[in-house]
């Protein structure tokens, strides 16, 4: 890519989107010296533990996503207008929810190599982040079906209400599943740990570092969206101008 | 592999899909850029 | 104004895709008319159709059917509308006296309506016992219209609906189409058959490059 | 929209695809041969009698869903080869009552499956199931299905019913059914007695299989209509 096309900002940037942006980057520097340097081994998990500060805020913020995305859906469907920007909020809101989910997952797993020795655990909170990241996948196939935008926006805020509505249903089915074989959870860490006062601080920044970082894809993403449909809508224009241009059969 | 690389992995796998998915918004912003008008940005 | 036409289409844009085929198509038709539709091949005459039986979403425009808005109320639009497309909308694997019922039992029509429309349309014993499947497409197309006798309509779109038939059964859709406008009913047929439709129609309009036409005025 | 129409109309269209079934025999001669081998398949693929009778339950209820998905598609299919559809959609019938006599024909014909399965268990895995435990089972059988037709009728009619989607169907209603998946073979494994479960355990299985259903079926019943009507 040449040098003009990347030094020109994107048309999606407005002076507030920038400056979240740089807020977001400098909290994620913070994040890193607090995280990787600054704090303490902890007594069970040792230096495993800084994964935490990155696996425990991407796992809130993608949940908080998806109940984002469940909220725009059901102000799109019972709203008087039926805007179609919360459709496409909704839209960004699961997408960076999906890539967030899959950063939990990644890293979930790096952590149970360290910690349980081995990458995979069927731990309740890992499996029905496993299965909600499946549902949100088709959640973004189902918005890729084509149509109209309103019929998209009224299919995907359907669906996104059907996705939000499994959460809980997954969780404590999966919940009650593994209290029958508890040996395998109770003899080893679960992830939750006794932190001291600069830990504890070092994940709730991260869980707002990561916050930000999430305001501020989505609102480029929704604005991307915009451009999306705005495009599309201009070329009707453009089909209709041939179409009027179709000659009268004689 | 050492602990500590488990941890350095784990925070680029954590930044790298986002700054690639940020990378590819703009992009796709850059392009779509001449097809619209002004009033199809109302944040601007 | 909206209450005295059946159909009224304003600068309507429907989209197929990304393809615009209706391009800002206007169209009134009064109650109790026999309206042809011609035009060719994607001219945008299915697409009119599809969109007066509120199958189809308005990108542009406006539309009302029976005073009632296409986009914001098509229950009310379709349960007034009979529409008769390329397919059937039948149960191949059910007899035609099976499918009849089934339509009966669905819109809450008494049995003596359902046997008296498949009277009407010629559909004997062995016809009605017969699974649809291993039907003619004539008799496909004269169980469909019974159906659409059952639900009762007072607005009746039908495509192309002499497709496939010989000259009886045209004859025999004619007479059922001038029967059911005199029993009050609004009739819009999609036709590219100049002669036939010239006889039958009470007014026949043109579609080209989804833009309505007017042709033939009123009879 | 008053409550016998809607009665009216779901006990129509549930007669109406279970007659469409007995009729064309699809189901007897294709997919019900399709369960019996995945069956053999499973006892193939996990050669060991011991581990087979302690799985069985778990491989009933995959080799339903699996089923489920070829008798969902099937289902819409009907619908929309003959364009019958838009038919229904446009005759004002009320989608509440399409909704639920689809999700009940298609109960009744999981419910067969889910015997036939059963049998297969019982015959090839060597299970052995008491009269306590035939009650049980049966009872599992009938809220479970109840539980995959609800949502398997609400992610069907939005992807076979919307031609060239079905692909999607797998990807959306698995993940979905997950909780039945995990009700339904615990307590079918106390029916089965598999790994030395007590019959009585399985019940509080069934409890959550109902409230599961219910759930599902209350959500698909106010979602169905906007979702397949485009």
């Amino acid at each position: 890519m040449s040098n003009t096309t990347t030094s020109v900002p994107p048309p999606t940037r407005t002076a507030a989107s920038r400056n979240l942006g740089l807020i977001a980057i400098f909290g994620s520097i913070v994040l890193a010296l607090l995280g990787l340097f600054f704090t303490a081994e902890d007594v069970d998990q040792g230096s495993s533990v800084r994964i935490m500060y990155v696996h425990v805020p991407t796992a809130w913020v993608a949940y908080l996503a998806f109940v984002f995305t469940a909220v725009c859906s059901a102000g799109h469907l019972w709203g008087r207008k039926h805007s179609l920007n919360l459709d496409r909020l909704a839209g960004a809101s699961a997408e960076v929810g999906v890539i967030f989910m899959g950063v939990t997952l990644v890293t979930g797993s790096l952590w149970g190599r360290l910690s349980w020795g081995t990458y995979w655990q069927w731990d309740p909170r890992l499996t029905t982040t496993a299965f909600l990241f499946v549902t949100y996948v088709g959640y973004l196939a189902v918005r890729g079906l084509g149509g109209t935008q309103h019929q998209r926006a009224k299919r995907s805020a359907i669906v996104a209400l059907f996705a939000v509505l499994e959460i809980p249903l997954v969780h404590f089915s999966v919940l009650l599943w593994r209290s029958l074989h508890q040996e395998a959870t109770v003899l080893r860490p679960n992830g939750d740990v006794k932190m001291d006062g600069l830990m504890l601080f070092s994940l709730v920044f991260g869980v707002a570092v990561f916050t930000t970082i999430f305001a501020w894809l989505v609102l480029h993403r929704n604005r991307v969206l915009a451009l999306v449909d705005a495009v599309e809508l201009r070329g009707i224009d453009a089909a209709l101008e041939a179409r009027r241009a179709e000659e009268v059969p004689s | 592999m050492k602990h500590a690389d488990f941890i350095v992995i784990s925070w680029v796998l954590s930044f790298a899909p986002i700054a690639l998915y940020a990378w590819r918004n703009a992009r796709r912003a850059r392009r779509l850029d001449p097809f619209v008008e002004k009033s199809d940005k109302p944040w601007t | 104004m909206k209450e005295t036409s059946v159909v009224d289409v304003r600068d309507a844009v429907v989209l197929l895709g990304s393809f615009p085929a209706l391009a800002e198509a206007t169209l009134t038709i009064g109650r109790g008319e026999l309206v042809v539709v011609q035009g060719a091949n994607g001219a945008g005459k299915t697409t009119l159709l599809r969109l007066c039986a509120g199958l189809l979403p308005l990108a542009r425009g406006t539309a009302h059917v029976m005073g009632h808005d296409v986009s914001s109320d098509r229950a009310a639009v379709r349960a007034s509308v009979g529409f008769l497309g390329h397919a059937n909308g039948l149960y191949l694997d059910l007899t035609a006296g099976e499918n009849l019922s089934f339509w009966g039992d669905v819109v809450g029509a008494s049995r003596p309506e359902v046997t008296s429309a498949a009277q009407r349309m010629g559909l004997n014993e062995r016809l009605l016992s017969t699974q649809v499947g291993r039907l003619s497409a004539g008799q496909k197309r004269r169980t469909a219209l019974a159906v659409l006798a059952v639900r009762r309509a007072t607005l009746w779109l039908l495509d192309e609906p002499h497709a496939g038939l010989d000259a009886a059964g045209r004859d025999e859709i004619d007479a059922l189409l001038r029967d059911a406008v005199g029993a009050g009913a609004t009739v819009v047929v999609a036709s590219h058959e100049l002669e036939r439709s010239a006889s039958l129609a009470t007014r026949r309009i043109e579609i080209v490059g989804g833009r309505i036409i007017e042709s033939g005025g009123r009879k | 929209m008053s409550a016998s129409r809607v009665v009216g109309v779901a006990r129509a269209v549930a007669s109406k695809d279970l007659r469409i079934e007995w009729r064309s025999r699809v189901m007897t001669n294709q997919v019900l041969p399709f369960a019996a081998i995945v069956m053999v398949l499973f006892a193939f693929a996990l050669d060991n009698d011991g581990i087979l009778q302690r799985v069985a339950p778990g491989l009933v209820w995959m080799a339903t869903l699996f089923t489920s998905l070829v008798v969902v598609q099937r289902s819409f299919a009907v619908e929309s080869a003959d364009s019958a559809i838009d038919a229904l959609r446009l005759a004002g019938v009320p989608s509440h009552g399409v909704y639920l006599g689809k999700v009940a024909a298609l109960v009744a014909q999981l419910v067969v499956f889910e015997a036939v399965l059963a049998m297969l268990a019982l015959i090839l895995y060597r299970v052995n199931v008491d009269l306590h435990g035939a009650v049980l089972l049966v009872t599992t059988c009938v809220l479970g299905s109840v539980g995959i037709a609800a949502l398997a009728a609400v992610y069907g009619g939005l992807s076979v019913a919307g031609r060239g989607r079905e692909t999607l169907l797998p990807l959306l209603l698995l993940p979905a059914v997950a909780p039945v998946l995990i009700g339904a073979t615990r307590a079918t494994e106390s029916a089965f007695g598999s790994d030395g479960a007590r019959t009585v355990e399985g019940w509080p299985w069934v409890g959550l299989l109902a409230v599961f259903g219910a759930i599902f079926l209350f959500g698909g019943t106010l979602g169905f209509g906007p979702l397949t009507d485009e």
